[in-house]
């Protein structure tokens, strides 16, 4: 290297690194704080409601992973209408995009709210039926539902991180602390295969 | 006495800690200097081409997010923007502002990541590059705050948007346009003239005029060579007519040129976003009326954007059904790496590395 | 001189290796909280009450990982080179003085020991490299041997300067010769040996030997397990003692004001190394070419000439080596660096090939 | 603005140059007799009025009867824009002269299209598949690609 700068350059980039000594760290300590998502979140897993759906198998069609798929029967009450049987969402092939949520009509599916939905096994990744309902621990989130936007927290920007020093929200209320695990839906169809 | 020495075949292989991704680079090594290069990729190949065959327009749009992983976006827009030159699809105003906010705010996110990408091969122990994703974390929470994930989006729709951004966008993005230039001025003091990355990549691997041209090189690899030439300006789609910005070139085409293109392409799109923000309509419909399934005329389209890596072009041929017949999709990244070989042959391997971290590929868009 | 009794040795013998241990400990926490917060991120807290156990933790994890020894290795050199490579590290310490009179053998020729010492370490780095016959560990072990071969002549001219002053080798005297700290003495001796030395130890902008964008992770990448630790040792055992080699020579060792003497001793030791932290977390790596280039048109050139100034001014001014000389020789590193800069280009370009 | 040639223009200008060239033109490309690719291209890239010199894109189409490989060449200093295109009707021996000659950035383009549809190109330096590996046997983007 020509020096044709005399090793200033080399000066000001020390300077840099040193001026960053004195500057908060952004590291947030991950199980301890959390970061609030943001409201409208595509969680990995569906929320489905069984009294608003109308089985128009709307969303298994605009699904281009293909992993909600659906079994209908006649309902013997009113011929006329059919009765779900089986409601089955694949997360392992879910890409949480969101298309399924945007096209349903009937308000009857949001995405998740919750990021913290690893199994360790396969079989579990497929929820359906009641699995899929909304619960304390199965928030549905307000994407795709802007009328539900205001009854989520603010989502933690970083760019307020440096100005005000934005108080990091302790563990549990930011996210659904997971409750001791659901029991398993007593559905007794054997798991799919 | 000639000291007999042979020529050994190195693998800088699939797995290696600079490749940017699973891309092998079989190079014939004589000591430290390459002799012979060879670019083997298909790694990473999904059949991105076959598989929107079989999908809706709408149900492409989460494959293009994961074309060009690092700039979700903006293949999000090239791909409707295709859609709507196929079947003539209007735009609303509001739409229009917002998109091309949103594309030049991933256009800065993506070059932060080539410039430390850069800086991490040229062996700067991590820091130039934390810095960088530190700066792009604020860009991913606008992004995150809009379409609800951080990488693959899918937010930008035929015809408009998905749904309207959030009441609290607007500050959020006025924040971070009024902090990210005091970030700029502070990496430039750490690297512009530091003398080390000046010796390292001054003069390496220079990519001349004729051989970008020839070699269909786009975006900050064309421009480096010093050919101004860029769609937003040349071809512009979307609305980019409205906003004045300029077109950096290097003069030399040399890697140091390729790094500082970039980072005055970064200034230049904080210019768009801020001059799109007062131009903005306060309010308007955020998506015209399109059919679920949209059925374009027969007939073909090629539409190219500019997109961070260079020019994305979709040629897509349609038969009047809710799936594309033919489906091309024009990678800067391949086109960009045609003329890897004239570029790293001669250096050594040290250089290698920073050579092809300079030209800022993105795996998923050379193998598709 | 302390006449040599068997206590005397054993004691120092203790001394150095739990001195180089846990000082080794301290680097290697310190170094990764200090570069973490030079990158806007908080490092190691977890293990232990401020993460102080992280280096404990580090150990114990490549003490229990599984040795892999490659089939095509030649397996007695593979062996034999963390031992080859770490055991001259420990000799130097031999000569180091902690406290007055406390260091183990008082040679009088110290200083020349500790320069042949530093440089058979680099055999162990060859050996390494050469016998785990994978493509990436010879490119690395090659690219050291061409480096010591370039950086060692002005490691030592650099330091001749102070030996002149201080009228003898050993180390002991050199300390007692420090009534000013040779940095502000000689200032330009101060700057090509940490140059020098950052290259002896692959540190900072030097560190081409395991350059992890390039060479996956040098003459260490076929090691795992005990071997790796060996190796992971020998690299901050090093830059333990260069620091120390630094703070005896130009820092006058461990002679200061109020604080217990062998406080500062090690108080600078860390100084030094917090330089060498921040220039790692600053700087870019250089070519092989051009580290050779600036060894061999810069440093050694910078050396002679050194020299040879110092030379004329302890002719010049017998003994008298006053306050007056410091900014003398600051004025004249700066005019010779001025100099030195215009003059001469860093390494070539493209080969034709 | 780019000018996005129209068609007419194109096959008046190559008609002009080569006679019995052009087999048909719609309102956006040309298409134009396999045999004169070479010439057409060489009279494109070198003529100075038109120095056609940026090959923007190279793919191929599977129309089931005959192959469409389609060209996008555009001139950066006219900021001009055209489409050529070539056909082979004969589905066993898919065989197109190689255009890396004029425009190195065909290399891949080429190699990428005997991988997917398996049009192989004459004069190519290294023609051989690019994505797949190289015993996959069958290109996947033809239509009718399992049989």
């Amino acid at each position: 290297m020509k020096f044709e700068r005399y090793g200033v350059g080399l000066v000001k980039g020390l300077l840099v690194t040193f001026k960053h000594l004195f500057r908060h760290p952004i590291t947030t300590q991950y199980p301890e704080q959390r970061l609030v998502p943001s409201r409208r979140t595509r969680g990995n897993e569906l929320v489905w409601n069984n009294v608003k759906c109308v089985v128009c198998t709307t969303c298994a069609k605009t699904c281009p992973q293909g992993a909600i798929n659906m079994e209908t029967e006649v309902d013997p009450a009113n011929p006329g209408k059919r009765i779900i049987t089986r409601f089955e969402v694949d997360t392992g092939y879910c890409i949480s995009c969101g298309l399924c949520v945007e096209s349903c009509l009937y308000n009857a599916l949001h995405m998740g709210y919750a990021y913290e939905r690893a199994q360790y096994r396969r079989q579990d990744l497929i929820q359906s039926n009641d699995g899929l309902l909304a619960s304390e621990t199965r928030k549905a989130s307000a994407f795709m539902h802007t009328d539900m936007e205001k009854d989520f927290p603010e989502q933690t920007l970083l760019i307020d991180r440096n100005k005000k020093k934005a108080v990091i929200k302790p563990s549990g209320d930011a996210n659904i602390e997971p409750a001791a695990a659901p029991p398993p839906e007593s559905t007794p169809a054997a798991p799919a295969s | 006495m000639s000291l007999n020495t042979e020529q050994f075949i190195l693998n800088i292989g699939p797995s290696h800690p600079s490749t940017h991704g699973v891309f092998r680079m079989k190079a014939t090594m004589d000591g430290e200097v390459i002799v012979e290069l060879e670019p083997v990729f298909g790694y990473l190949h999904r059949g991105i081409e076959k598989l929107a065959e079989q999908r809706t327009y709408t149900g492409i749009i989460p494959l293009t997010d994961r074309l060009d992983y690092l700039s979700a976006m903006s293949n999000n827009l090239a791909h409707c923007i295709a859609v709507e030159k196929l079947a003539g699809i209007q735009v609303p105003e509001r739409a229009e502002y917002l998109r091309v906010i949103l594309a030049e705010l991933q256009r800065i996110a993506s070059h932060l990541i080539a410039a430390g990408a850069l800086l991490n091969d040229c062996g700067a122990f991590m820091t130039p590059i934390l810095y960088m994703l530190r700066e792009r974390e604020k860009i991913l929470d606008l992004f995150e705050m809009v379409s609800g994930q951080r990488l693959t989006y899918s937010y930008i729709r035929p015809g408009g948007l998905a749904q309207d951004v959030p009441a609290e966008f607007l500050p959020a993005l006025q924040k971070v346009v009024t902090d990210l230039p005091h970030f700029f001025d502070e990496y430039d003091q750490l690297l512009k003239e530091n003398e080390i990355l000046l010796a390292r990549s001054k003069g390496v691997g220079i990519l001349t005029r004729e051989m970008a041209i020839n070699t269909s090189a786009s975006g900050p690899v064309l421009r480096a060579s010093g050919i101004k030439w860029d769609i937003r300006k040349a071809d512009p789609y979307s609305i980019y007519d409205r906003f004045q910005f300029e077109v950096p070139t290097g003069k030399a085409g040399d890697c140091y040129d390729r790094y500082w293109v970039r980072m005055l392409e970064m200034r230049q799109s904080l210019r768009i976003v801020e001059q799109a923000i007062q131009q903005m309509p306060a309010a308007g419909d955020i998506q015209t009326k399109v059919p679920a399934l949209i059925r374009p005329p027969v007939g073909e389209i090629y539409s190219r954007t500019e997109v961070p890596k260079g020019e994305l072009g979709f040629y897509i041929v349609s038969d009047n059904s809710i799936a594309p017949y033919r489906y091309h999709i024009r990678g800067p990244s391949l086109l960009n790496l045609t003329a890897l070989r004239d570029m790293i042959v001669g250096w050594k391997i040290a250089d290698a590395i920073l050579i092809f971290g300079s030209i800022d590929i993105c795996m998923g868009e050379v193998d598709r | 001189m302390t006449e040599f009794t068997w206590l005397h040795w054993l004691l120092f013998t203790v001394i150095i290796l739990a001195f180089v241990i846990i000082m080794v400990m301290v680097f290697i926490y310190l170094e990764r909280r200090l570069l973490a917060r030079m990158q806007a991120r908080l490092g190691p807290n977890r293990t232990g009450p401020f993460g102080l156990l992280q280096p404990v933790a580090d150990a114990v994890k490549v003490l229990l990982k599984e040795d892999i020894i490659p089939d095509e290795a030649d397996k007695l050199v593979y062996w034999l080179a963390p031992v080859v490579a770490f055991f001259p590290v420990l000799l130097v310490f031999a000569v180091i003085p902690f406290q007055n009179g406390g260091l183990l053998a008082d040679l009088n020729i110290g200083f020349l020991f500790v320069m042949a010492v530093t440089s058979i370490s680099t055999i162990g780095v060859f050996m390494a490299g050469w016998s785990s016959s994978n493509k990436y560990s010879l490119l690395g072990a090659m690219r050291n041997v061409a480096a010591l071969v370039s950086y060692e002549i002005p490691l030592l001219l650099s330091t001749v300067g102070v030996i002149i002053i201080s009228g003898s080798l050993s180390m002991q005297q050199i300390v007692a010769a420090q009534d000013i700290p040779f940095i502000l003495t000689q200032p330009l001796g101060f700057l090509l040996f940490f140059i020098g030395g950052c290259a002896e130890i692959n540190r900072s902008p030097f560190d081409l030997l395991e350059a992890d964008s390039e060479l996956v992770a040098g003459h260490h990448t076929e090691y795992s397990g005990m071997k790796f630790a060996m190796f992971y040792l020998v690299e901050y055992a090093e830059a333990l003692a260069l620091s120390a080699i630094i703070t005896t020579v130009f820092l006058s060792g461990w002679r200061g004001p109020l604080l217990p003497p062998w406080l500062w001793f090690v108080l600078k030791i860390v100084a030094v190394f917090g330089l060498m932290i921040w220039t790692r977390a600053t700087f870019p790596r250089v070519r092989i070419d051009q580290l050779m280039a600036l060894a061999w048109k810069f440093l050694f050139p910078l050396s002679v000439i050194n020299l040879l100034i110092t030379a004329v001014e302890v002719l010049l001014l017998k003994d008298s080596y006053s306050w007056v000389l410091v900014p003398i020789n600051l004025a004249i590193m700066s005019i010779l660096i001025l100099l030195w800069a215009k003059l001469f280009k860093l390494g070539w370009g493209k080969i034709e090939v | 603005m780019t000018v996005i040639l129209p068609a007419q223009d194109i096959a008046n200008l190559i008609t002009a140059q080569f006679p019995q060239a052009v087999i048909e033109f719609d309102n956006q490309a040309v298409v134009i007799k396999s045999e004169f690719l070479l010439k057409v291209a060489d009279f494109l890239k070198n003529n100075q009025a038109l120095s056609f010199n940026y090959l923007t894109d190279l793919t191929a189409v599977d129309y089931y009867d005959y192959f469409e490989v389609v060209y996008h060449l555009s001139s950066l200093e006219q900021n001009k824009i055209l489409t050529l295109k070539v056909r082979c009707c004969d589905r066993n021996n898919l065989q197109l002269p190689s255009v890396t000659h004029f425009w190195k950035g065909a290399d891949f383009m080429e190699r990428e299209i005997f991988d997917l549809l398996g049009i192989s190109f004459l004069g190519h330096p290294n023609l051989k598949r690019i994505l797949l590996w190289e015993d996959f046997s069958g290109h996947p983007l033809r239509k009718y690609y399992l049989q």
